[in-house]
Parts: structure tokens; C-alpha cells; sequence
């Protein structure tokens, strides 16, 4: 009856070779991507002066964390980063929900227009504005504080470009049913887009935090005092355009500047991919 | 139509969009109480009118008066209505129980009330045990009654529906057909409800309003639109199979009414009042047609005939029946089963016999299992 | 039309305008303004103590078209932008798919591509110098260990350029790929079933579908990598800046230096002028195509 | 009281911030009435675009330590005062001439005095006497002249390492002086107005050090980098490198062998120019303002202090006051490569300064780049550049 | 079961998720050109099933072969098949022409022969004038029929079909329907299709495997499915209102078959086959129930009874039928129309006579339009 069966058993094919490749591509690919990374923890671990050789018979020391420790007053450094970073990134998020709110949900005339003003702002950069940017935060009296490093980038047009987006996605039936149950337009927006767009939130905030924990030039500009200087600041000591840097000693107060970003991303690496892959930013 | 001041009272409504669609000139009154279907065809305005009931639109023209005030320019919220929408409008990040309990917060009941309102809106839609899932994690089934959920639990005193089934599958939109229908009852509350299923109009309405291009066609209780369509469209659209509609000028000259012009008068027959014979010669008159296929269903079989000079027909026999494509028949029914349109669609006066005969009636028995050989 | 329907509409659309203002305002203070003072400070000279500063319309333009290094420069950021740009896509794009399929220690791999977006350029170029030194280097121990002659990575006209594109990859790439990887899981599994059903392997699937599905995300990385490859400047003060003989420098270092280095801010704010200009052309031309690409959404 | 601002750069690697911060602490107790904010402003590059950002912002600054090369620009720019306009006494004047004159040479502009030296450098070359002994040569006599320079070097290039590195990117102008003036010719003429690029002493300076890589192949060829060339040297690469004295400290610490600091060899003549930082006095501030400065610098630059501050970062101590010292002769007898710098300062020159010098220097910088990467012809490089500085100096003369 | 070799064989296959689900020990015969439905409810593994045939799910015991080769390990595009998916699958960015030739580009074949075929497949699917549309510009049903277009394009003799018709509304996939089956038919192809909804199976099928947990329920044509249900599951999923099951102990002693023991039993009766009588003293025997509600659909009404002890049944009545709700009525049936499953869900043999009372007809009369009162 079932001429075409050799056996009631099939033969499995073979773990596919196309997977098997993948894996080892994206593998060594990781690899060669933290190389960087895991190339500065080996130097940090290594006494000044060796570190090239990667002569893995060296002992390892922990003195350049030591001294890099004892340099630069990293705890103040990093309350103040994480001001900064928290600071700057509730403006965004405030700023950003209303104007992405009134771009995606509001008939106003010019609103086109004006949308492509913000986008262009995309391409403004600020690196060349310091100057006038300093004039006016100085203008201002925020000159040495942490709003004054983080105004000028409160408003950020990207930030408005995703938010829009998300609350475009958004089905307009969840607005109208919360404005039948008598929701105002910003219990609206509070109890209906911004849960919504949770996901976007999630990850802008991961693209800020990475951004603004990383500047260096402009937080270096506008403030005076250890009062209110980042995290890169205490790093920038360690480079050294005049004698050339010290690899193990670079290597240890970077490691020291990101740790926290990093472990950070390590525990949470999951839930923020997570969040950019249901933020759906296309 | 009712002694009483209707509930609703919509007065010469019209709502133009730019494209030239929307509600022209509509005046609709649904009385307290009563569950009105607004039934038609995609992009006839059904929406559009619901939306303007509750204040999603606003009127180009035209009042709208709920419970006897006038609410044209009243904001969705001060309606005191609530609202199931087609895809539920639920908030994917809230759990059932504050989906549920939304508006009441929004409005500031207090706890306790808001509690009980909650357990009693769980009891009635069965929803109990599910209060802490998201709606993610439910069936679509259970996201229906959610929604149903929410639109009761505020006690309001009409619920506006749009097409709150179509995402459901056949089966359970059969069983939560009956839930709706019976809970509106239960509550006593009055519903406008949307489709553009006829079956579910049918099965569920007071009143059913049935609209095309904006405007309405013919608005009555679900047996005045089926057995007395008053247009050829309304006769077309509701029953499926549908009413097959012939051109007169395809029938024999003895069955055209007198004093017409059989080749302006459009011939409507239901399925279930076709009858079908193989034997040609046994009836004094008859359509030839030609069986061109047919469908089983279980309890009943349909068969499609090719009629010449027509687009064919339906017809609907109770048990299975095997026919084979190409057989020839001859088509004939009772008289008074016969409709009648003129030219312009609507339905020409009298058929008033045929009517008579479906009275309603509670002593009977039937028995349909085997078909009549 | 109804009068309170036209007073409603007025109102929402003064909502509008007050939920954006403050945005706007921000903006207008630390970017149009900024901006347009730049452009007026554009069409005056150079003031000194010896020569006050004096209008002088668009020569300050004519002198940069003048300049033999302007042409080295933008010659250099074309360069800069045509590799890095579609690299750096291309890696992220890989990236995203391997990051996106069923490989065992997904999450090690996802992570190692996402590191190098956190880490401050300053101190990653800082890592790279030193895997560029001659010889030392990391890379010449690797290559040496294969027999290749120790190279000069940044010290040649003719490999400076590459290597600081090669560290911009490496940092850009993983922060692409994770849009194209959220752009992944919005495509549909049942296409890659469709295809393969009718008969497409792995990689016209890729070209024929993927691909054009992902446009739009391409797009909109590529506007950012654009945006990038004319802003991602920090690492040059550190490998090369701007050496041998200019063989690396890139616009806004070059603008940097006029300003900063050279106190000749009306030629750096000419400059920016022109930048501005083109990157707005080419952020209408590429926002144009969006709108046609995407239509099908 | 009297407050003021200053900012300062840390431009080699470490937490010198404390030093400061020390001397500042010590200045205001000394001088309760005055109160100083000093201000970290990153590297000599942030320190000038954050001097400048406050000063035409209007924002209130009265000194800052920026490179001693800036000085024609921030002249030009209106943006700082003379010190002769602030020094009154004879004491002061004195104070004035207590500089060694060659740290005082870049600071001279116009017949005044624009700059204070307080970090300073000099170029001086460092080598590993390990690697002397093994290839036979004398670790104590380092090479005095270009020739022996050639010799050692071709005795110590074997194995894949190399002779000697002179670093070329960063600041090739600098090493490119140390050439030329060995070469018996200055770049630039003492007002700052003229280039001597295409003057044929200067060219063969320029063929000279091309020569080191391509004809005598002791030293590798294209630009080497400034940044990595410390390292390279403490692990054994090359056996000799020239490099600013501010690495003395890091060498020291780092270097795991015996390693020697000479001055640089002589051909016509011995010399090194200097380098770093000076204090300058901005304009806009009172007259009170203005002489608490000066106390500050006075105190900034006072032996103690120059000695400690040498002392930290491997700096030149800015007057002959400062070496002697007890602290600078101790760390001198046990650590005697410490004065190699102040030695040579006796034949230094100023540092490569005109006016718009970021350009005319960068000029020079592509030409020098140009001629090592063998892009161009030593000659052909130098007159391009000095075509374009006589274009760029016009306006000065 | 066909004395041909089936154009499929399934033999023991078993793809088994890791929470445990799948399929089972599967064995299907599918013979050529042969139209058969996997039918079944939710998660029951008909998709899984159809998969494992595409090669998109690989089996993990077992064997597939398809005309005579055993493909079980061969992939998708080599087996020779087309598949049309509940969503479609159609690509977005490409038109419709393009969406239809996406396989035969794929496959390299000549320009000619491409655009020969493609006019083809767009002239059988009325596709004609859509040609350069992309997906998201279509309707619904259009789209159903490009993806219909698609698979048939290459001309495979077999073609797999996952719900295709779910996702489009009442109406238009009973039209749909129609044109599958035609177009399978005139093709001569064969079609393997998966649906929940026991009507479309019913209407379509020659074949209908009826599926549960993974496992066959009973396979065989609709009208054996509907008149012979082989277990209560069957009985209870095909047939709409579906078929009454009642415990045996609700019932009167008279009608429970001798030699059998009450308490185990469960009696099954088609809607259609009950018999409503308020005159509860006309017949020897019937079961007194009390009506809960009643549907009116144009050509019949459903009546809801209450029957003490079970959950209650359906009947079916043609015409418009008035009945309050409270009404107290005597059901009974014909007897050939009980059927009787054992405890273990099994129907209980014999029950041949009423089917025979069906055996295909085709010389008939009926006139359902008048119910018998
Ligand atoms: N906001 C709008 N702008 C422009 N036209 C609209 C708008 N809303 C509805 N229309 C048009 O008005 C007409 C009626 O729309 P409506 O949504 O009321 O139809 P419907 O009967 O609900 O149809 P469906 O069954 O498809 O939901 C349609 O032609 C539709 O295209
Ligand atoms: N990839 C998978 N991984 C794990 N379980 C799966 C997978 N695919 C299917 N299943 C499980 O196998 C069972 C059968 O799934 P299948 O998709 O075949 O059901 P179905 O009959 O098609 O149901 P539906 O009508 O909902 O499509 C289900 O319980 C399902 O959860
Ligand atoms: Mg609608
Ligand atoms: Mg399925």
C-alpha cells in the first residue's frame, strides 16, 4: 500500500549548515565588536606601560583603578551625571509628549510647516552653536548649573519625530472611548497615548541616557565647578594631547565612567531591546 | 411612532465629509428603551450617524436631542452615553478591571461605588476571575464582553454599538448575539446598534434602520423588512441567501399583475418560497431554469439555478438534497409569496395576502425533518 | 457649517499651538536663532584690533570656494559619508538579521553589537589609537602574527582616512541595527513562509522582499547616519586630527578649527551655512522619497 | 573682596587638578580678601573655546593659562592686556625679569609682555640605556650630534625595533624646530610677522628627518603618532625618542629599565624650542581685579610652587629660583634626567608663534606631514607652505 | 479508502511543540483532486497539520508523500505545491501582478510563458484591471483573490489553504466560497483546506477531517459528518445551531434504546429535528421544556428551551415564529432522528434507518414557505 516509503522512520537531516554559519558569523562578528571593550578591561589590568605587549603572562593589578579612583572625586561626578541625565531627560519627555502630541493629534494651521522646521533641527548641530548657545544659557543666569546644560537640549527633534509617530500609531477608537468615559484632552494624552507609547518612551530614553552620559564638550563649557560637572569631565583628565595618554590608566577611568551605563544595559539588555523591538520605530 | 417623546430624536441631521459621503438630511427617532439596529452596507453612513449621536461629529446641520435635550453641541463626555466599539477601544495597559472602571475614575466616583459597580458589571458579562489579566491575554471573545463591560458599568441609559461582533468568529458571535440582546433587556436601556450583517439586525432588533448612501432606506421591526421590503434594494439586502430579484420581462405573462408593464417591474422571490420540479408538465405554468450547482449545509441545501435573461436564482431546501448541475427544472411558488417592485425600486402596494398568512402565532408544530418528497 | 463646531475647531487648534510652543520656544532659542545668527555673522569679516569687523556680503563664501583644503575637505566628508553610510547600514542591517534569528547566546551577541553606542567617543577613540599604533597595536600584532609588515595605520595619507571610518562604523553600526531589528519583527513570519513556499531561497527572499520592506527603516537610518557623517567629529581630535596633511580631516573639524583655532569664525560660520544647506537639500530630497517609499503602509 | 576667575588646562594625563586646587587654597589663605574660582577647562583647545565663549558672552573672566603660542591671536582678538600695563613697582619688574628669558621669549610681543610662563616644556630625547648596553654603545654618552645620532640609531634598529621616533602628528611644527634650529635657522622672525620655511637650511632640516626613515632607516616610516609614541618607547620599540619633557614623570613611572634624558644633538648648533602653557590677563577687569591677578600669578609661579608643580608633572621649574629649591634638588640628586630640560633651556628657543599662527602653523604642519608621508619633496612641501604663510602674514607686516 | 494510490499520504506523523501540542500519530489519505477540509476548533493542530505537508513545519516521526515521493524531508519550494494564508502573505511593496508572478520569477520561468499565465490567473481570479495596485489598495476580497491567483499561477496540482476566508465578512466569503470550489473543480486540483467554521467545511468539502486535540475525530463527506456523527465532539461542532446533547437520564424512560443504561448515554437532536408543541396532550410522549427566547432570521426562527437537568437545546422553525419567552412546550422528534453516543463519546450503532429516509433525491417539490400550524 505505501510503495514509497522506504521506512516508517525518516532520516533527519543534519543540523542546518546555513544556521550553523549564521551562528558562528554573528559570533565572531560580537566578537570583533567588544574587542575595544575587552581589549581596555585586559589594559586596565595591567601596570602602566605593558599593556600593548598583551603578554598574557603579566600579573594582574588593579592599581590603575586605584589611582584613577583616587584622582577625580567619581562619586560627586557621577551624582551629577545622573542628574544631568535625569534631568535632561524629563525636559525631553515633557517637551517631546506635548509637541509630538499636538503634531500627531491636532489640526493647526502652519502645523505642516512648522513640523519640517523641527526636523531640520535634526541637522543644526550644536557643536558649532557653542558659542551663542553659551551666550544665551549665560543670558539666562543658568550659566554652572545642570539646567543650563540640559535646556538646550530639551527640545529634541528627534524626540518629537518618534513620539509623533507613536501616537499616530495609535488607534484613534482608545481616544474616542476615553473622551465618551469624559477624559479632557490631557487625561487623553496622560491615560491614553503616553501609555501607549511606553515602548518609544523606553527607548528614547535608552538613546538619551547614552547621549547625555557621554557629552563632554558642552557640560565641560557651561559649568565652573565640581559641583555640577559630569562624569566625562573627571575622564577628559586622563587624556593627555600633550604627552599622550597612559593606556592602562585611560582604559580603567573609561571603564569607570561607563560601568554603571553598562551593567546597567547588561542587567537590563533584554527589556530594552525589548522595548526598541515593541517601540516598532520604523 | 410612539405616544411618548422618543429618546433620540435626530432632526434633519446632515454631515457632508469633503469627499461628498457622509448622512444627508436624516431625522430618526428611537423611542426609550428599544434596541434600534442601524443596518447597511459598507460606507453608507452608518458609523457616521452613530458618531454623531454621541458626539464623535459634529452635525453640519440639524439637532440631535437626547432624552429630550437638545445635545448638538455637547461634548461626547456630557452625553450620558457609553460606547462598544468595533475593535473594542480597549486600553491595551490597563487590566479588565480598570479598562472596566476607567470612566468611573476619570469622573471621580467614589471607591466603594466604583467597587461595587465593578463586581456587579463582572457578575452580569461573566467576567469573573479575569479582573487582573490585560486585554492582550484574553480571547476575542472575552475582549467583546470587556468592552461590554466598560459601556455598562456606568449605568448610562443608552449604549451606542458599532458593529461590536465583527471581529468575533461565527460561532460565538451567535452566542454573544443572545447575551447582548439579553442584557439590554435586563437593564432596560437603549441601544443603537451597527452592522452591516443582516442576520444580526434580524436576530436583534426593535427596530432596525436601514441605510444607503447616507440616506435611510426603510426603518421598521425586522418582519416588515423582510416579508415587505420596501425597496428592491432593502429586499436584496436583507435574507441570505438573498431575494432573488428577476426582471418581470423573464416570466411568464400570467403570473405579471394586471395593469403593469412587465418590462418595468422587477420580480423578487426569497429562496425558501421558490419551488423547484424536475417534473415539467405537472404545474399549469413554471420558469425553466437550469440547476447550475448547490451547497449543503446540514439542516438544508441550497440550489443555484441559471434562469435566462436573469442573473439566476436561489433557492433553499430543507435537508440535503443531490442535484446535479445541468439538470432542468421548473421554477414556480405560492402567489401570495411573490414581490413586486416598480421601476423606481420601491415596492408596489398590495401584497397584503401573503402577510396575513405569517401572523403571529403561538400554537403550532412543525416538523421539518423530512423533506416533503 | 455650524458656529460652535467652527469655535471648537479654533480651540483645538489653539491647543495645538500651546501643547508645541514650549518646544518651539526651546528651539527657537538654541537652534533657528543660533542658526540665523550665524548666517548674518556670515556676511561680515574677520574683526580684529587692527581691522574692525565690516559687512561684506558673500565673500566670506567666495574665499572658502577659493581654498584649496575646502575642496580637500568636503572631497574628504563625501568620502567619509559614501563609506561609512552604506558600511555601516550594511553592518547593521547583518546585524539585526543574525541579532534577530535563533543563534544560541543571542543576548551576549545582541549586547556585544549594542556597546560601542554607549561608550563616550572620546574615550573609544582614546582605545582605538592604541590599537592602531605600529607595530604594538593590537591590529599590527594580528596581522603581524599572520606575516603581514607592521602598518602605519594612521600616519598615512592613504589609510588615516579608512581607519577613522572604520572606528565610525564600529560605533554607528550597532545603533542602527537595533532599528532594523525592531523593523524585523514588525514584518509578518507568513511572507518568509510565502516566499519560501514559492520557491525563493534565503537570499532573494532578502533581496526581493526584506529589503524593500525594510526601506523605510533604511531611510530613516539613513538620514541619521548622514546626520552622523557629518557631526561624528570627537574621535578625530584623538587619532589624527585632521593628519597627515589634512589626508583626514572632515568638515566640521575644519569648521572647529576655523573657529576655535584659527578665531576666523566668520569663514567657520560660512561654513556651517553651507553644510546646513546641504544637508537641508538632502534631508528634502530623502524626506520626498519617504513619503513615495512608504506609501504602500 | 576680589574675586576672580581663571581658567587652566591639564594637558598631560593625571589629577593635577588637586595641585592646583592646593596652590589656589594656598594663595587665598595667604591673601584672605581675594577669592579665586579656578577653573578646569579641559585641554589647551576647550580652555581657549571656553575662554573665548565667556569673553564675548560678557561673561566676567580675568586670567586663564592657555599655549604660549596663542598670543598674537588673542592680541588680535582684543582679548587680553599686557602685563607692563599691570606691573608697577621695581619689584615687579623685577619679578618680570626672574623668568628664564627663553620661557619668557613667546610672551614678548611688540616690546611687552603678554605672558607669564607657568607649564612649560621643552622638547629633550629620551633613551633606553638597556638597549644602549646591548647593542654596545655607551648608555652614558647619549648621542651629541646628528651623525652619531645616525650611527647609534643603525646600531640600534635590528629585530624589528627601531633607533629612534620623533613624533609627527600633534604638533610636527615642534619637533620640525628642533631640526631647523639644529639645523643653524629659526622658522619665524621674533615679531611674529615672517616665515623662514623655504630657506635652504630649513629644507635640509626638513630632508634631514625624512632621511631617518627613508635613507637611514632608523626610524619608521610615514608620521608617527604622538599620542602612542610614550608607550611605544617603554616597551621596548624604539631605543630613542625626542619628546616633550611633560612625559618625564609618566616615564618614569612606566619605564620598567634604565632609560636616560639628554639634551637634543647638535649639527651647526645645538637647540630645542619650548612649549605649554602661559598665564594671560583678559581685559575687561578692574584695576583691583587686575593686581590680584598679578599677586596670584606671582604665587602661582613662585619657586615653591614652580618647583612643586615640576615636579608633578615633569614641567620645566619656570625660573632658575625654582631649582634651588630644596624639594626640586632633592628629586634632582635622585633623579637627575629632572634638569636635562632646564640645561637646554640655555640654548631653547621660543616655540613656533606668528600672528594668525593656527594657520600659518598648520601650513607648516601639512607641509612637514606631506614631506615625511613622501607625498611631496621636502622642498616642494616647505615652499607651499611658506607661499601660503607670506599669503596669510601680509596683512601684518 | 480509494483504490488509487492517494495523491497524499500521511503515515504516522507527529510534530509535537514543546508545551505538547501538535499533532499526533497523524494518518491521512488525500486523493487526487480530491477538494478536503481540516476542520476542527482552535489549536486542535490543522494548521500544524497543513505545515507539515508544506514542509514548513518538519515532522518529528512519520512519513509524507505526495504523487508517490516521499517528501518528508524535501523542502517547500520542491514539493511541488502552492499555499494561500489566513493573512494572505501578500507583499506589500510589490503590485499585484508582480505578487502573482513572485513564485514563477523565483523559479526563472521565460518572459512569454510568465505573462501567458499571469493573464490567465488574473482572468480566472476577475482580477483583470488590478494589475498594477499594490495590496494595501485592494479590498479585502480582492486581496483574498490575489492571493488565490498566486497559488495557482504555477499551476501545482496541489494547493494548501489556510482559513482563507477569515478574514473577510459574512457576505462576501459565502461568494468567495463558491469560487474556490469552482475554481478547484475547473482546475481538476488538489485542494487541502483549513477552517473552523463548520459551514464552509459542510459547503466546500468532499472530504471533511473533522480534528481535536491534535488527533482525527472522524473523517469522511459532509453529509456522513452531519447525518452520522461518529462521536458526541462531531455531533456537537458541525451543524449550526449545533446539534442538542442532552444526558440520557433527562429523558423519558420511552425513548431511551432498550439494553442500554441511561445514566451513560447522551442523546444528540439536530435543531431541525425537534418538534415544539404547546398542546402538551396530542402525543404519547415528549419532554417538557420551557421556551427562553426565540431569534427570527427571515426564513426561520431559532426557539431557545430550558429542559429541566441539561443546558438546554435549540430548535428550528421555518418561517417567523412568535413564542413568548415563559412558554411551557413539549418537545418530541421522530425517532430515526435521535442519535445516541456512549459514554466514551462514541456513537452508538445502529441509526442506519434515517439515513436512509435521506438518500439523494432529485425529483422533489417543497414548499417551506407556510409553516404547518
Ligand atoms: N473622517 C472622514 N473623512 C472623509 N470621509 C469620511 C470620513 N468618515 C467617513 N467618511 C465617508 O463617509 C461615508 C460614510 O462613512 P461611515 O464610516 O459612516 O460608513 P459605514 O456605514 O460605517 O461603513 P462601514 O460598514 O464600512 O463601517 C463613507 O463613504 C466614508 O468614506
Ligand atoms: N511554533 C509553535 N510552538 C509551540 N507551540 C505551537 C507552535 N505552533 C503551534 N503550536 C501549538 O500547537 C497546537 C496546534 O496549533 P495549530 O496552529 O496547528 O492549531 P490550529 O488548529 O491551526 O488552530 P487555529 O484555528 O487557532 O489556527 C496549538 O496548541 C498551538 O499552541
Ligand atoms: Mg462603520
Ligand atoms: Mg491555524
Amino acid at each position: 500500500m505505501n510503495t514509497a516509503f522506504a521506512s516508517h522512520h525518516a532520516k533527519r537531516a543534519l543540523p542546518d549548515f546555513d544556521k550553523v554559519l549564521d551562528a558562528l558569523g554573528a559570533w565572531v562578528l560580537a566578537i570583533v565588536w567588544i574587542s575595544p571593550l575587552l581589549f581596555a578591561t585586559w589594559a586596565a589590568l595591567q601596570p602602566s606601560g605593558t599593556a600593548l605587549g598583551l603578554d598574557f603572562s603579566n600579573p594582574l593589578t588593579f592599581e590603575n583603578f586605584t589611582y584613577v579612583w583616587n584622582a577625580v572625586p567619581w562619586i560627586g561626578y557621577f551624582t551629577n551625571t545622573v542628574i544631568l541625565v535625569t534631568l535632561i531627560l524629563a525636559g525631553q519627555l515633557v517637551l517631546c509628549t506635548l509637541a509630538g502630541f499636538a503634531f500627531a493629534r491636532f489640526e493647526f494651521r502652519g502645523r505642516d510647516t512648522i513640523f519640517i522646521l523641527v526636523l531640520l533641527q535634526l541637522f543644526i548641530l550644536p557643536e558649532v552653536l557653542i558659542v551663542e548657545n553659551y551666550a544665551i544659557v549665560s543670558k539666562l543666569g543658568l550659566f554652572d548649573t545642570a539646567l543650563g546644560i540640559g535646556l538646550p537640549y530639551m527640545a529634541s527633534a528627534f524626540g518629537i519625530f518618534l513620539l509623533r509617530q507613536a501616537f499616530k500609531s495609535v488607534p484613534v477608537e482608545l481616544e474616542e472611548a476615553a473622551r465618551i468615559e469624559g477624559c479632557s484632552w490631557m487625561g487623553v494624552l496622560w491615560k491614553v497615548y503616553v501609555p501607549a507609547a511606553k515602548p518609544v518612551y523606553l527607548a528614547y530614553a535608552l538613546v538619551s541616557i547614552a547621549t547625555h552620559w557621554n557629552n563632554f564638550l558642552w557640560p565641560l563649557i557651561v559649568t565652573n565647578s565640581p559641583d555640577t560637572r559630569p562624569l566625562t569631565v573627571g575622564l577628559s583628565l586622563f587624556g593627555a594631547p600633550e604627552t599622550g595618554v597612559d593606556i592602562s590608566v585611560i582604559s580603567a577611568a573609561t571603564i569607570m565612567t561607563i560601568a554603571p551605563l553598562l551593567i546597567a544595559f547588561l542587567i537590563f539588555q533584554r527589556q530594552f531591546i525589548q522595548a526598541f523591538l515593541r517601540a516598532g520605530i520604523r | 411612532m410612539t405616544a411618548q417623546t422618543p429618546f433620540i430624536q435626530i432632526r434633519s441631521v446632515s454631515r457632508v465629509f469633503n469627499g461628498g459621503n457622509g448622512v444627508h438630511d436624516l431625522s430618526i427617532d428611537i423611542p426609550r428603551g428599544s434596541f434600534v439596529v442601524l443596518l447597511g452596507p459598507s460606507g453608507c453612513g452608518k458609523s457616521t450617524t452613530l458618531r454623531l449621536i454621541a458626539g464623535l461629529e459634529t452635525a453640519d446641520h440639524g439637532t440631535i436631542a437626547i432624552d429630550g435635550k437638545d445635545v448638538t453641541n455637547v461634548p461626547p463626555s456630557k452625553r450620558g452615553l457609553s460606547m462598544v466599539f468595533q475593535s473594542y477601544a480597549l486600553f491595551p495597559h490597563l487590566s479588565v478591571a480598570e479598562n472596566i472602571i476607567f470612566g468611573l475614575k476619570v469622573r471621580k466616583t467614589g471607591k466603594d461605588e466604583i467597587k461595587s459597580r465593578l463586581t456587579e458589571a463582572l457578575n452580569v458579562t461573566g467576567l469573573e476571575g479575569y479582573e487582573d489579566r490585560k486585554p492582550a491575554e484574553l480571547s476575542g471573545g472575552q475582549r467583546q464582553r470587556v468592552a461590554l463591560a466598560r459601556a455598562i458599568v456606568a449605568g448610562h441609559p443608552l449604549c451606542l454599538m458599532d458593529e461590536p461582533l465583527s471581529n468575533l468568529d461565527a460561532k460565538l458571535r451567535h452566542s454573544v448575539r443572545k447575551d447582548i440582546r439579553d442584557l439590554q433587556q435586563r437593564l432596560g436601556i437603549t441601544v443603537v446598534y451597527v452592522t452591516h450583517d443582516q442576520t444580526e439586525a434580524m436576530s436583534m432588533a426593535d427596530i432596525v434602520i436601514l441605510m444607503k448612501d447616507g440616506r435611510i432606506e426603510q426603518a421598521g421591526n425586522p418582519a416588515d423588512l423582510y416579508l415587505q421590503p420596501a425597496t428592491a434594494f432593502a429586499a436584496g439586502f436583507v435574507g441570505s441567501p438573498p431575494m432573488a430579484l428577476l426582471p418581470a420581462s423573464a416570466l411568464p405573462d400570467a403570473v405579471i399583475p394586471p395593469k403593469t408593464d412587465a418590462g418595468r417591474l422587477t420580480f423578487g422571490i426569497r429562496p425558501e418560497d421558490l419551488v423547484l420540479s424536475t417534473d415539467t408538465s405537472t404545474k399549469a405554468w413554471g420558469i425553466s431554469a437550469t440547476v447550475t450547482g448547490s451547497e449543503f449545509l446540514g439542516a438544508e441545501t441550497f440550489v443555484y439555478v441559471a434562469i435566462p435573461g436573469t442573473s439566476g436564482a436561489t433557492a433553499r431546501l430543507p435537508g440535503q438534497v443531490h442535484i446535479a448541475p445541468g439538470t432542468q427544472v421548473s421554477l414556480s411558488w405560492a402567489g401570495a409569496a411573490a414581490h413586486w417592485f416598480g421601476e423606481d425600486g420601491q415596492r408596489l402596494a398590495p401584497t397584503a395576502t401573503r402577510e396575513a398568512a405569517r401572523e403571529p402565532n403561538t400554537s403550532f408544530e412543525t416538523d421539518t425533518a423530512i423533506p416533503s418528497l | 457649517m455650524n458656529d460652535m463646531a467652527r469655535l471648537q475647531k479654533q480651540r483645538l487648534a489653539l491647543y495645538g499651538w500651546m501643547l508645541a510652543a514650549p518646544a518651539l520656544a526651546l528651539m527657537s532659542l538654541f537652534a533657528f536663532y543660533p542658526a540665523i545668527a550665524t548666517f548674518w555673522h556670515s556676511l561680515f569679516t574677520r574683526g580684529t584690533t587692527r581691522r574692525p569687523s565690516v559687512f561684506a556680503g558673500f565673500e566670506n563664501y567666495q574665499d572658502l570656494f577659493a581654498d584649496p583644503t575646502f575642496a580637500t575637505v568636503v572631497w574628504n566628508n563625501l568620502i567619509y559619508a559614501g563609506v561609512t553610510i552604506p558600511v555601516s547600514i550594511i553592518f547593521a542591517l547583518i546585524m539585526a538579521l543574525w541579532a534577530n534569528a535563533h543563534i544560541p547566546a543571542r543576548s551576549f551577541v545582541r549586547s556585544a553589537y549594542f556597546t560601542p553606542t554607549i561608550l563616550p567617543m572620546i574615550a573609544a577613540a582614546n582605545l582605538w589609537l592604541f590599537f592602531y599604533t605600529p607595530d604594538l597595536g593590537v591590529i599590527d600584532q594580528i596581522t603581524g602574527f599572520f606575516g603581514a609588515s607592521p602598518t602605519n595605520w594612521l600616519g598615512q595619507p592613504d589609510t588615516a582616512l579608512a581607519s577613522v571610518i572604520v572606528v565610525t562604523i564600529w560605533k554607528e553600526a550597532g545603533f542602527f541595527m537595533i532599528f532594523y531589528l525592531a523593523a524585523l519583527q514588525t514584518i509578518p513570519p507568513d511572507l518568509r513562509e510565502a516566499a519560501r513556499i514559492e520557491g525563493a531561497g534565503r537570499w532573494t527572499y532578502t533581496r526581493r522582499v526584506l529589503l524593500p520592506l525594510l526601506m523605510p527603516t533604511t531611510i530613516f537610518v539613513f538620514v541619521n547616519a548622514m546626520i552622523n557623517s557629518v557631526k561624528l567629529i570627537d574621535h578625530l581630535f584623538i587619532l589624527t586630527k585632521g593628519g597627515p596633511n589634512n589626508a583626514s580631516k572632515l568638515i566640521l573639524y575644519w569648521i572647529w578649527e576655523m573657529a576655535f583655532a584659527y578665531f576666523d569664525s566668520p569663514h567657520a560660520a560660512a561654513m556651517t551655512i553651507l553644510v546646513l544647506l546641504a544637508l537641508g537639500l538632502v534631508a528634502v530630497a530623502q524626506f520626498r522619497l519617504v513619503e513615495k517609499r512608504t506609501h504602500y503602509r | 573682596a576680589t574675586e576672580l576667575t581663571m581658567y587652566y588646562p591639564i594637558a598631560v594625563g593625571g589629577p593635577l587638578t588637586d595641585v592646583i586646587d592646593g596652590m589656589i587654597e594656598g594663595f587665598e589663605s595667604e591673601n584672605p580678601d581675594v577669592k579665586v574660582n579656578a577653573i578646569y577647562a579641559g585641554n589647551y583647545d576647550d580652555t581657549r573655546l571656553r575662554a573665548v565663549s565667556a569673553l564675548k558672552s560678557g561673561d566676567p573672566a580675568q586670567l586663564s593659562v592657555m599655549f604660549s603660542i596663542d598670543v598674537y591671536d588673542l592680541i588680535e582678538q582684543d582679548l587680553i592686556v599686557p602685563f607692563d600695563d599691570v606691573v608697577k613697582t621695581a619689584e615687579d619688574k623685577e619679578w618680570l625679569n626672574s623668568f628664564y628669558p627663553a620661557l619668557m621669549a613667546n610672551g614678548e610681543v611688540d616690546g611687552k609682555t603678554w605672558g607669564i610662563p607657568f607649564q612649560r616644556s621643552t622638547i629633550v630625547m629620551y633613551y633606553n640605556k638597556d638597549m644602549f648596553r646591548e647593542a654596545g654603545l655607551d648608555p652614558e654618552h647619549a648621542p651629541a650630534t646628528w651623525e652619531e645620532l645616525v650611527s647609534a640609531g643603525k646600531a640600534l634598529s635590528k629585530d624589528g625595533k627601531w633607533g629612534l621616533m620623533v613624533p609627527s602628528t600633534g604638533y610636527p611644527y615642534w619637533m620640525f624646530q628642533c631640526f631647523a634650529i639644529q639645523n643653524g635657522k629659526e622658522l619665524m622672525s621674533k615679531d611674529g610677522t615672517e616665515t623662514y620655511f623655504d630657506d635652504p637650511a630649513v629644507i635640509e632640516a626638513l630632508e634631514f628627518w625624512r632621511g631617518l626613515a627613508t635613507k637611514e632607516q632608523i626610524m619608521p616610516e610615514g608620521t608617527i603618532e604622538w599620542g602612542t609614541l610614550r608607550q611605544a618607547f617603554v616597551q621596548g620599540q624604539t631605543a630613542m625618542m625626542w619628546h616633550s619633557t611633560g612625559n618625564l614623570s609618566a616615564v618614569k613611572r612606566e619605564a620598567k629599565f634604565d632609560f636616560g634624558v639628554a639634551m637634543l644633538p647638535k649639527h651647526k648648533q645645538p637647540g630645542s624650542p619650548t612649549g605649554g602653557g602661559n598665564f594671560y590677563l583678559f581685559k575687561n577687569s578692574t584695576d583691583a581685579q587686575k593686581e590680584a591677578s598679578l599677586a596670584l600669578i606671582k604665587y602661582m609661579t613662585a619657586p615653591e610652587r614652580a618647583a612643586e608643580w615640576s615636579i608633578a608633572t615633569g614641567y620645566v621649574g619656570v625660573t632658575p629660583d625654582a631649582y634651588e629649591t630644596d624639594a626640586l634638588k632633592s628629586y634632582a640628586a635622585e633623579f637627575p634626567q629632572a634638569v636635562v630640560a632646564r640645561d637646554q633651556l640655555e640654548v631653547a628657543i621660543p616655540e613656533f608663534s606668528t600672528y594668525d599662527t593656527a594657520r600659518v602653523r598648520e601650513g607648516l604642519n601639512n607641509a612637514i606631514q606631506a614631506a615625511l608621508t613622501g607625498e611631496k619633496s621636502p622642498k616642494e612641501a616647505l615652499e607651499g607652505a611658506q607661499a601660503e604663510a607670506n599669503r596669510l602674514l601680509r596683512a601684518f607686516h
